[in-house]
């Protein structure tokens, strides 16, 4: 019965020194990679800044798109307008 | 054939005359006796209550309807649907075990999701950092407390990554007889996130913190956006190998979606692409509900590890929240903190209403979506760790 | 390599060079000398015709155009496209050999079914019900009249069950090698149901009974829409577990379709799924087209068959409005007992048609859907029966 | 030449009989499954008709959804139209 | 578990650990021995190259973006994605290995290539003939002067076809181990098309060639757009049966499109379909990205070569329309002859600007699209002779 | 040496000869397919035209369904327009 428990005992003794050791190794590796990310965002942000001031970006197509898009919608609109207009 | 005979053939082959599986003689534990012979019935009325909750009470409903319904299929008695010749085994072998299904589903993800807010305000990463403290807790209770091995531990505390493909693709490589659990827990927890975040969050933080106002947050260039996911690609690969099959269908994703040169691929991963494959898996995780394995007092271990994860993981966000205003001038509303657990965007939106509740000026919504995001990152940073160490 | 050596290897390999194939010695018989030699080009004219069919005669098209163009393809000589490494070979052995795609469909129909018809006047079930006798009627034939095995014989009958996936399904796991017939067969008849149904309908009916008019319909909640599936999905599971791939597959989708939480999920199956799923189906069901195995004389009674199972089953669905007329003071009109073969929407339409051929005001499209999609549940029962018991 | 036939009227006669226990079976089956579905529905249309009575169901939400998309189709009508006007 | 042994198991398995392997002792080589180290390493940034290509560039983003990015995950250390167990080995192994996936986007391409411009001057075939020069020219280089095996100079030549899809199917089946760097190179071309030819195209014409005007086009019926894929297919049969595949799903395609009475699965095939398989076609592809394949002198030359099969195919489709000038009263614009590479419909418009800078009323775009899809047809056949002699 | 210069140029020769017989293989498949291609073509489109002549096409209906589309969106255009002028 003693043998059992120190057994268990044991057990529960390195079951808790695993999970405390996967727990840091975890967190840490969790925390050092998004310090790192955070780190290289706040340069990549700075790097891209000054790209920018000397390359301006390109005005996205999406925007003309959607512009399009409800161009071709106002068409519709247009023409049923002026078709009401003449009758 | 005979008519009698063909009718008792029949007859035989009746759920009727299957629900109740004979006594097996070799079952001493009339607990166990009484699970063998009763299981597919329980588990169809289980089934059935995950359906409500999803239809009634809309818990996910994209995945948790498909779960439930794969559930009730596999338990019908005869067909063998689960099984390895059965519709739900094929797909379940092609989708899940070979880990396509949660990458795709990944992808999509990716390509729904702006991380222009955690790159307008960077710092707000560590809550999504922190917040991954619910799995390593969870992790820590399910090894030391209730008797889970290691794989089955990590597991478990993937749940605190509120993240439903991450915890699937986990699972399915660490402990797939524990998936049906997880993927329930996973799915009805991020549900829960309105109901278990708030008192944590009011528990842990004063009035006046729930009431600090943030700066309104920079405009994003487009730049930035399409270099965002390759530098955190690059910063897997160079740190953290393992959880690059889940980083990279993250980012692939994300950079479709931002590139805006591939616009036809990333409106297919948000709409077709992911809906088909969610179907699919959703149909193949619930054969994993099967009544021996879902039925036992594990089960009922991992909803309360899963409500444990969830819990720490808020908390762990909060807490950090804190910890960083002591060491900055710019300070955090700490209700953000709790949107580090992921479960994108709801617990962003829990931050902003309960923020609303104290100061009905304040809109958390946008600066929650920053750690919200990074929490995304973080699980499946956390996964990697998992996968490497826990096999 | 020899220029002359090239160009006889590339003559040996045309289609001019190997079209007519030699002469195997060892076959006796003249006619099957001529079909071994003949065979694969008489093919290519028979799914020329089959897309003629398709295309100008508008015969269920969306299937008839890829089985025709699968049956072209796997019909060329040389590239082996319908064998163990060819592109429509592979395609069969995945999706239908084991099942998915005639399930995959089944979801589909489901999600685009509409059960209110049959849930506001249940009793039309029974037509839907009486209908199946097709099946069992061209079953009798086939096993005793002409030669043919218990297992093909049931795949045969169940082109009475005038239901594609079903029949595909059951002849996969049947008799694989009559699913090239029995698809075409099955397809084709369902185009002709405004052909075959009028006359055996206007044969059984009086001018009186066709002039019947049916009160409206009542309207049908959301709830009692939501519950349907499930109900028919249960029963099934304590019926007759054998139909449960198909009957499941079916209620899935309709479960979808109707909780109305789902919606990306039903609209997905209904469209980007079904449209992917029916293309390689249609496409893998026609690499069944080979000459040795629908040039027979097998192919013709399987079409007689097949005319003989859908007559039976209209008989079989006006006879049973009549019997119901006998008992019941709420007349049915007999005519809506033809659409309870399923062929949905078809046969309902059919109905219309010829209802409003004597009675210019009585419009008995909703009343016909009724039994139309009690038909379509009835020949997944039955298809449970053959699947159980002609193995 | 006798016993050919016989064999023949012999299996001739067992495949009948198969095939009319079959029929039997399986029509049987086919009509017991929508005779009693006919009753489940017929018990399930009460009880649902009941709850809806003390619970009523909520507004469907499709219904809004068209609602808000014919409002957005007019938003730009209205754009348009107002546009025009003001030229 | 140790702490340090953790976090040394962890440190192992960084990129940085395994970034650089450990030199091998068997490699004597100093170069060999730096790209054994270094390969992973130098793959990324090559990857990174592609994607800049592909993003900012714009060189068919559609392809190499995903090929590009399939690379990157393919040269990660330690998660061997590429492997036989890692997410892009699967899909490779079912998708590319198998033909399946550049059939489907065959397909796709079919039902989204409208015949009528060369079904209205069915003569400027021989033009898109003319252009598969270059791929037999790349070839006779490849072999003779490079050293490649007969097998990989097939599949080299095919890049001269200018057509994506065409190159995977053949180089899967020829020269597997080239696939990265073809893919790379058609795709890198095919967008370079309007820089490569306009030189080719001025060098061999006279200034009162380019400004010849062409009667314009009459139009094309229906029926004839229906009938056309059935006979090209036929043809093929008859002709060269090992185009098949290829020719076959680009004519179901087309027929789909032009049949009219298949519209769901047209579009399906051109937009959910098509995309999807997109996806997994081009991540795949970037999976044979592997250092040891690519980052050899064998890429340069397979680079330099593709280069040249696209100029001769320029040259070839140039030199044909002149020649048939010589025959004919009805003259051709040479060029568009150079429409004849396909690489639809970049080379069309390319042919169709260069005849604007010569006479600025001369549209030549429709003209040129005869060439253009007939090339598409040509270089089909091309694969199919390549297929048959060079394995 | 010289051994090895002799067996390389065979091997040269032999493999100029195999590409340069490919060549003309392949060119010619391609050609003759391209040309038995636009005589069947030629005459395809002479027997449609003769068949278009006797059984006119009917009208496609994807024209209809667009009009109808249009209709459509007009539709909603007209309908905000009588709202917005009864106001
Ligand atoms: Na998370
Ligand atoms: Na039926
Ligand atoms: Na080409």
């Amino acid at each position: 019965m003693n043998e059992l428990l120190r057994g268990l005992c044991e057990t529960f003794t390195s079951n808790i020194a695993d999970a405390l050791n996967l727990m840091i190794i975890g967190m840490g590796t969790v925390l050092i990679f998004l310090c790192v990310m955070i780190c290289v965002m706040l340069l990549m942000s700075k790097s891209v800044m000054i790209l920018n001031k000397y390359f301006p970006e390109a005005v996205p197509e999406a925007a003309q798109k959607t512009v399009k898009k409800l161009t071709d919608d106002a068409d519709v609109a247009v023409a049923v307008l002026s078709a009401i207009l003449k009758k | 054939m005979n008519l009698l005979e063909g009718f008792k053939s029949l007859w035989n082959s009746t759920g009727i005359a299957n629900f109740v599986l004979a006594p097996d003689p070799n079952i001493t534990s009339v607990a166990e006796q009484f699970m063998h012979q009763y299981g597919q019935m329980i588990m169809i009325l289980v089934c059935l209550f995950l359906l409500w909750l999803g239809i009634k009470k809309q818990f996910e409903p994209l995945l948790l309807v498909p779960i439930a319904f794969g559930g009730l299929l596999s338990n019908i008695p005869v067909c063998d649907m689960a099984g390895p010749h059965g519709f739900l085994g094929i797909i379940y072998e092609a989708g899940i075990h070979k880990g396509l299904f949660p990458l795709i589903i990944f992808m999509g993800v990716g390509a729904m999701t702006d991380f222009g807010p955690l790159i307008a305000n960077p710092k707000t990463a560590l809550l999504g950092g922190a917040a991954q403290f619910g799995i390593f807790g969870a992790l820590l209770m399910a090894l030391c407390l209730f008797g889970f091995t290691l794989p089955q531990s990590g597991a478990i505390g993937i749940i605190g990554g509120a993240d439903g493909p991450t915890s699937i693709f986990v699972t399915s490589k660490l402990a797939p007889e524990l998936l049906g659990a997880i993927a329930v827990a996973a799915y009805s927890y991020m549900a829960l996130v309105p109901v278990i975040q708030p008192p944590i969050m009011k528990m842990l933080t004063t009035v006046e913190e729930r009431k600090i106002q943030m700066t309104q947050l920079r405009e994003v260039s487009k730049r930035e956006k399409i270099v965002f996911p390759i530098v955190v690609l690059l910063l897997c690969v160079v740190l953290l190998p393992d959880a690059c099959p889940l980083v990279g269908a993250l980012t692939f994703g994300n950079l479709c979606k931002e590139c805006g040169v591939v616009e036809r691929l990333s409106d297919t991963m948000q709409n077709a692409l992911i809906n088909i494959v969610t179907i699919f898996l959703g149909l193949s995780v619930g054969s994993k509900l099967s009544a021996e394995q879902f039925l036992t007092v594990q089960t009922l271990f991992i909803l309360f590890l899963g409500i444990m994860a969830f819990s720490l993981a808020t908390a762990g966000g909060v807490i950090m929240a804190k910890i960083m205003n002591m060491f900055s001038k710019d300070k955090i509303n700490p209700l953000i903190g709790s949107a580090g657990v992921s479960a994108v965007p709801m617990a962003a939106r829990v931050s902003n209403k309960v923020g609303l509740e104290y100061n009905s000026q304040n809109y958390l919504l946008m600066h929650a979506m920053g750690p919200n995001v990074a929490g995304v990152i973080g699980s499946a940073v956390a996964a990697g760790v998992l996968l490497a160490l826990c096999k």
